[in-house]
């Protein structure tokens, strides 16, 4: 099936099978791996990406369905070489480790400053419960999102 | 997995016993069978779509009903094997009751091996009691 | 002044390409040609493979070939043990099971196709007949005379027994006045679980008869030679890569059927294979962590004090060997004293065979059953005396003078000030006025617990005559001519951030910009020595042996320079970008040296011209790191709900290099210690069904899981490296999962619970309260 | 991971998705959030022939007020239900409920349709729809059709829906004057599934006596359901503490109770008692509120 999806920014065109999953097309049809692919059961989270600026699991997504969508992934989130906020403030506050479940985990975040520019930290742990990270006890994360939020808010 | 129950069908235990042992009623009341042919060795080839809803897989394997006790009890064994797993069971069936109801009482063991196993035990249990539930309903009502 | 790096607060160097989603892992790289690989697995836990029919797999269009257990006998070695334990018994543990299988997920077939799309459609067809046998799960069960074999070439499960005696026992038990307190603790079964999956490509090249495998692993260097073994390729030309490793927490630190498979098939087919490990694989075929029951007995005196401490340890080994199985719960042993100078001891391990994954090093490994145990055991002795846990804890700990310290379990423990780090965790927790706002509570029937854990773990892994292949670790530094620099570990770090720790002290060593210096690591062909990332070792020993090749660097240089600068070579400071005399009178720029070295124009008397220098780190001692922390939890005396309240650590792992890096590492480690303590349960029932195969079923913790961590530390130098560094990997997970416990056993005191085993799920805590409840 | 092949619809309006699901029968499968369907494809454990996607059928997306009811739309997403103002005001329990489900990216995604067609033993929105008395709405080429939530759930993974119907929306009550209602959920910890979930929505009369109840309990048995001996225990009674709790021990009465690795049945069913009681603790709270306030 033909589809026309922009992804951060860019429409592109591509024949995919009905089952192709999304997370599958962006990573080996359009090449970006920067989306990770961490459990079949759509718990981890770690293949989040904003579908129409929503934070959506793209395993649990075939790419059929993101026909005419906007898609931002991880590698769309700097501009002109800038980090995003939440990027400079993962990298501040040592909010990742291993690093595998960090796109997903920022851009959930991403859509948590979207709708709450300035949560509390509970806030920050409940909207980032579709995320699992394994390395950093969440707590860095925590203050990755509060740095991004201080930062946005200037 | 403990699989035991009871059943009331209104039948009387002689009807239930014959029914019981009848491939042709027991293809007709077991879920999703497909096929239950009688093999030399006096058990049946089965073949079997088992599941809930949409989530269903395709098995074959044997039915083997073993020391009957007519129109008390005896003791049945399954074993299917398919979609990426397997299903075994073993377990007895009393017959109760001198009227025109018959008290169908079952207690064995199920095991599922392979996908199932792995990523549906929080509806294993329940699905097994509804599959049992199933084949009582059809069956009662092919008594009926 | 001289410039400050070593013990800032730096931002990781690792994370510019990992933030932007820049970075590969291994399923992020493609290959020309790459084919796709995948695995059928058992999904019985013991049986005859009696036939397989892959007729239909081999018809799916796309699909290249399909391999058996028999395809590789004489071709490939078998998965390898490296443990060495007396009258270890080693079974075969061939890559694809040829007739029989001993666990649910065992490969047995490996279906090679053009995608993965195709490779699962066809795996789906593999049509395998197996004949059932009878399966053992339970580990005493497996003792039992009668119980069925996991391997019948040997006469029972039992894959080794191993002893540690220290004191005088005869004394212990003629001393009637000593009190004796059981208890049996059970240290589940763990799924580590990291983010990214195992994953491999291998890429084999008929020409030049050489294997280059891309593999998510923490030992590139000992993958290497082991595939060298196993494949038949000359060592020389096999190469291992590590790109970037998405956790891994002892789960890699292992050589895998997969890696031997993939190099087979590519060897075969002449074109590269990838597999990536789906998540019910690793769920299933992923080393399993912890599995031990422990039957404890301690004897005490009145006082509190400890006279003696004897513990049968039964390990769940599982049904084979991977790398270290055997070896892990030896080190719970080593370890079962804790901070305590315990005179006697007596543990027996036994390591026994089930029909379950093997188990291997899981973060901490070894030691948090450990320190579990003995945790435990102390506040169980609080309870039995009437003690405050803190005092009886005081009561048993040495005195700092004391150390070095050989324990009776023959370890010797090299620095430490337990009294320091509880009296801070104390007071930083507001322990007493805890204990007080308890009392409170618990007149209004609330259920506040408070659990204290003092631990010491056994790090820097370690002397190489105490490791099963080696302790020691490389480390090359290189001035390159543009003045930057690069060093070369051995190590793998895969999150642990020594991208930058490693750089951090090279830029102090050598007085030069940290941004000037890059850390390389996971590339056989590059780094020319290693052992890897695992037991904290990374910085304690590797990070010791860059310091050790920065010391050599830094004479060479130091002989340039002085000969430039007519000065005694000894007498150079290297600072602020330049080499100068200690009375700041001459000095040359850092660049000028390494131009001198690398124009060799004019070469100081026998110097050979170049600036790399190299070391092989040999540790002369494990370090051991230490730490208290504070739990307090609330019991829901309802539903058994446990809501962790607050959380409170004091942590001390040695000479800290970068204090942003040691948070990280306590909070993972603290996150995983607590799952381990109210969630974490990696279940097979009696059938040997792995029933928790996905993340809906193992629970991973979740950031709303948490509190908000109260970390600190104190600084103990070790004296076994010349960092002065102890390691801290592990620290959080061995430190919290007895706190953690302690504390709701302490919430139940009310009730009478003295023990309950972990996890903590409400279900069992609120049966404890029945039960009290009843036989009040 | 991978699931199997399948041919795929998207039709844009209802009348040629009802079109499409008689014509394929058992062989087609309505996808819609897809958080239920989609991993089980992957699993292969669900291989429908023929998918039909329905997520951009746009008439089915709504949250309307129609007097004192509400009329909500199938493939209206958690998330809308979560955030929505109006159902903020005037029926709390939608919102509540929706917070608790799953996570924020399923919540993105996932629908009230699509879940309650599920009919997932341990998922949320059943125990809202059966304790609210929802009204389904389901729709077939040949006409429509209108299912009270209490038989719109037969069993376990099993509605009431025939394989030709689309269920196109649901009607609700508003929450009436003097009324209150509460979502109180034992959430597993790792799939955020219930293991209890109980929704009530509770009307006083003038003198603070239940005049209204209505309980409706997931994750307990194989369906949703309403625990008739509760409701009748308390209907029209003065709330006292101790009377809630003796009416909250029969929340699974005659029910088979699901047992799983993380919770037996026996602890099921005292978690059932327990949460029912908060919850409608928690809607007595809130209707003495609003009692106060009107």
């Amino acid at each position: 099936m033909k589809i026309r999806v922009k992804i951060n920014g860019a429409w592109r065109e591509d024949d995919v099978a009905p089952r192709l999953l999304l997370v599958h097309y962006l990573r080996e049809v359009a090449g970006l791996t920067g989306t990770h692919i961490g459990c079949e059961t759509s718990i981890c989270g770690a293949c989040t990406v904003l579908v129409g600026g929503q934070a959506v699991k793209s395993c649990t997504m075939f790419a059929v369905q993101a026909d005419g969508a906007e898609i931002t992934t991880i590698e769309g989130l700097a501009k002109d070489g800038q980090l995003h906020p939440l990027q400079q403030g993962f990298w501040e506050e040592h909010g990742l480790q291993c690093g595998f479940c960090t796109p997903g985990m920022i851009l959930s975040a991403h859509q948590l400053l979207a709708r709450n520019p300035h949560p509390t930290r509970e806030e920050i742990r409940k909207g980032l419960e579709g995320n699992l990270c394994r390395c950093t006890g969440y707590q860095h994360i925590v203050k990755a999102v509060e740095y991004a939020a201080k930062a946005s808010g200037k | 997995m403990k699989i035991e129950g009871t059943y009331m069908v209104s039948a009387p235990r002689q009807t239930v016993w014959e029914h019981l042992l009848n491939p042709d009623t027991l293809a007709k009341s077991l879920p999703g069978c497909e096929k239950l042919e009688p093999q030399p060795d006096g058990s049946y080839h089965a073949e079997m779509k088992v599941g809930i809803a949409a989530v269903k897989g395709t098995y074959h394997g044997r039915v083997e009903i073993l020391d009957p006790v007519p129109h008390e009890r005896f003791r049945m064994k399954v074993e299917g094997q398919g979609t990426g797993g397997f299903l075994k069971g073993e377990g007895t069936l009393t017959l109760l009751g001198d009227g025109s109801e018959t008290l169908i009482g079952y207690s064995g063991e199920a095991q599922v091996g392979g996908v199932i196993a792995g990523v549906g035990q929080r509806l294993v249990q329940a699905a097994a009691r509804q599959i049992v539930q199933q084949f009582f309903q059809a069956f009662s009502k092919r008594l009926a | 002044m001289r410039t400050k790096i070593l013990g800032e607060r730096i931002k990781r160097k690792e994370d510019p390409r990992l933030i932007r989603g820049g970075a590969h892992y291994v399923d992020d790289l493609k290959l020309d040609g790459m084919l796709y690989m995948t695995f059928v697995r058992s999904v019985y836990a013991h049986a005859k493979i009696k036939s397989i029919n892959d007729a239909a797999a081999r018809s799916v269009h796309g699909v290249v070939d399909v391999l058996r257990g028999r395809d590789l006998e004489g071709k490939l070695g078998n998965v390898p043990c490296a443990a060495g334990l007396e009258g270890l018994k080693i079974p075969d543990h061939p890559c694809l099971a040829p007739d029989e299988v001993r666990y649910v997920g065992e490969p047995i077939v490996a279906i090679v196709a053009r995608d993965r799309y195709i490779a699962e459609d066809a795996a789906d067809k593999v049509e395998i007949e197996y004949g059932p046998l009878p399966v053992v799960v339970n580990p005493e069960k497996a003792l039992e005379k009668d119980s069925p074999l996991v391997h019948s070439k040997f006469a029972d499960n039992v894959a080794f027994v191993a002893k540690l005696e220290g004191g005088d026992w005869k004394l212990v038990e003629n001393d009637k006045s000593l009190k004796l307190i059981k208890q049996r603790f059970i240290n589940q079964r763990l799924a580590p679980a990291s983010m990214e999956t195992r994953g491999v490509i291998a890429s084999y090249s008929s020409g030049e008869d050489a294997l280059t495998v891309w593999s998510s692993t923490q030992i590139p260097h000992l993958l290497k030679t082991q595939l060298a073994v196993m494949t038949g390729v000359d060592e020389a030309r096999c190469r291992v890569i590590t790109p970037e490793v998405g956790g891994a927490f002892g789960s890699k630190l292992n050589v895998y059927a997969e890696e031997g498979v993939a190099s087979f098939a590519s060897k075969k087919l002449g074109k590269p294979v990838k597999w990536i490990e789906g998540r019910r694989e690793n769920m299933q075929a992923t080393i399993h962590g912890r599995d031990q029951i422990n039957d404890l007995e301690v004897y005490v005196k009145s006082d509190g004090v400890v006279a003696g401490l004897r513990c049968r340890i039964i390990a769940d080994l599982g049904a084979y060997h991977q790398l270290l199985t055997p070896a892990i719960p030896t080190l719970t042993a080593l370890m079962i004293l804790g901070c305590y100078n315990i005179p006697n001891v007596w543990v027996e391990t036994i390591g026994v065979f089930t029909n379950k994954m093997a188990t291997d090093a899981y973060r901490g490994a070894g030691r948090p059953e450990a320190t579990y145990i003995i945790e435990r055991a102390m506040d169980l002795v609080a309870n039995e005396l009437n003690l405050d846990p803190a005092e009886v804890r005081q009561r048993n700990f040495p005195s700092p003078k004391d150390f070095p310290l050989t324990l009776a379990t023959g370890v010797d423990y090299d620095t430490a000030n337990y009294q320091k780090t509880l009296k801070k965790v104390l007071k930083a927790s507001g322990y007493s006025r805890l204990r007080k706002e308890q009392e409170r509570l618990r007149k209004k029937g609330k259920y506040l617990g408070i659990g204290l854990s003092t631990y010491v773990e056994i790090c820097a892994m370690g002397p190489s005559s105490r490791m099963p292949a080696g302790g020691w670790e490389f480390g090359m530094v290189r001035v390159e001519p543009t003045a930057k620099v690069t060093v070369y570990t051995g190590t793998s770090p895969h999150g642990q951030g020594e991208e930058t720790s490693f750089a951090q002290i090279v830029a102090e060593e050598l007085g030069i910009p940290f941004d000037n210096v890059t850390v390389y690591h996971g590339d056989t062909s590059v780094v020319q020595h290693g052992i890897g990332t695992f037991g904290s070792r990374t910085t304690a020993v590797g990070g010791a042996a860059i310091f050790g090749a920065v010391q050599k660097l830094k004479k060479k240089m130091a002989r340039f320079a002085a000969f430039k600068l007519k000065v005694k070579p000894g007498e150079l400071i290297f600072d602020g970008g330049k080499l100068q005399t200690a009375d700041g009178s001459k000095s040359i720029p850092f660049g000028e040296v390494v131009e001198a070295a690398y124009y060799a124009r004019q070469l100081p008397p026998g110097v050979e011209p170049g600036l790399t220098e190299q070391m092989v780190f040999e540790p002369p001692n494990y370090t051991f790191p230490f730490g208290a922390h504070v739990a307090v939890v609330e019991v829901d005396g309802e539903t058994g709900e446990v809501q962790l309240r607050n959380y409170y650590c004091v942590d001390d792992c040695g000479r800290i290099l970068n204090p942003l890096l040691v948070d990280g590492q306590v909070h993972g480690g603290l996150a995983q210690g607590i799952g381990q303590a109210l969630w974490e349960d990696h279940v097979y029932d009696e059938n040997g069904q792995l029933i928790t195969g996905t993340l809906m079923d193992y629970t991973l913790p979740k950031a709303h899981h948490f509190p908000w961590f109260e970390t600190s530390n104190t600084e103990t130098r070790t004296p076994v490296n010349p960092l002065g560094v102890k390691g801290v990997g592990e620290a959080g997970t061995i430190g919290s999962t007895p706190a953690i416990v302690n504390a709701v056993v302490d919430a139940l005191k009310p009730f009478g619970v003295r023990h309950l085993d972990m996890p903590l799920k409400p279900e069992k805590i609120w049966r404890a309260m029945k039960q009290a409840a009843a036989q009040a | 991971m991978i699931p199997e092949s399948f041919e795929y619809h998207a039709p844009k309006n209802l009348a040629e998705a009802t079109r499409l699901v008689g014509q394929f029968g058992a062989d087609g499968k309505l996808l819609a959030g897809g958080h239920s369907l989609v991993p089980l494809m992957k699993l292969r454990l669900a291989a429908p022939k023929h998918l039909i996607d329905i997520t951009g059928i746009g008439e089915l997306n709504y949250i309307r007020e129609e007097g004192d009811r509400f009329e909500i739309g199938a493939l209206t997403t958690h998330f809308q239900l979560e955030s929505s103002g109006l159902l903020k005001s005037r029926c709390p329990l939608l919102p509540e409920t929706a917070r608790e489900i799953g996570d924020v990216q399923v919540r993105n995604k996932g629908t009230l349709g699509g879940s309650l067609a599920h009919s997932d033993p341990a998922a949320d929105w059943p125990a809202a729809v059966v304790a609210l008395d929802a009204e389904m709405h389901a729709v077939s080429a040949s006409g429509e059709r209108r299912i009270p939530a209490k038989d719109f759930f037969v069993d376990l993974l099993a509605t009431a829906l025939q394989p030709e119907e689309i269920l196109a929306a649901i009607r609700v009550p508003a929450l009436p004057a003097r009324g209150g209602d509460a979502y109180a959920k034992h959430c597993h910890p790792a799939s955020g599934f219930a293991v209890v979930g109980v929704a009530a929505r509770v009307v006083l009369d003038e003198r603070g006596n239940l005049a209204e109840i209505g309980v409706g309990i997931t994750g307990v048995g194989p369906k949703a359901y309403r625990p008739a001996a509760l409701e009748e225990a308390l209907r029209g009674k003065s709330p006292g503490r101790k009377r809630l709790e003796e009416a909250c021990a029969h929340a699974a009465d005659g029910v088979e109770v699901n047992s799983d690795l993380y919770a037996s049945a026996e602890y099921r069913g005292h978690l059932a008692a327990v949460y029912a009681r908060r919850a409608v603790e928690k809607a007595l709270e809130r209707a003495s509120e609003n009692s106060q306030i009107s």
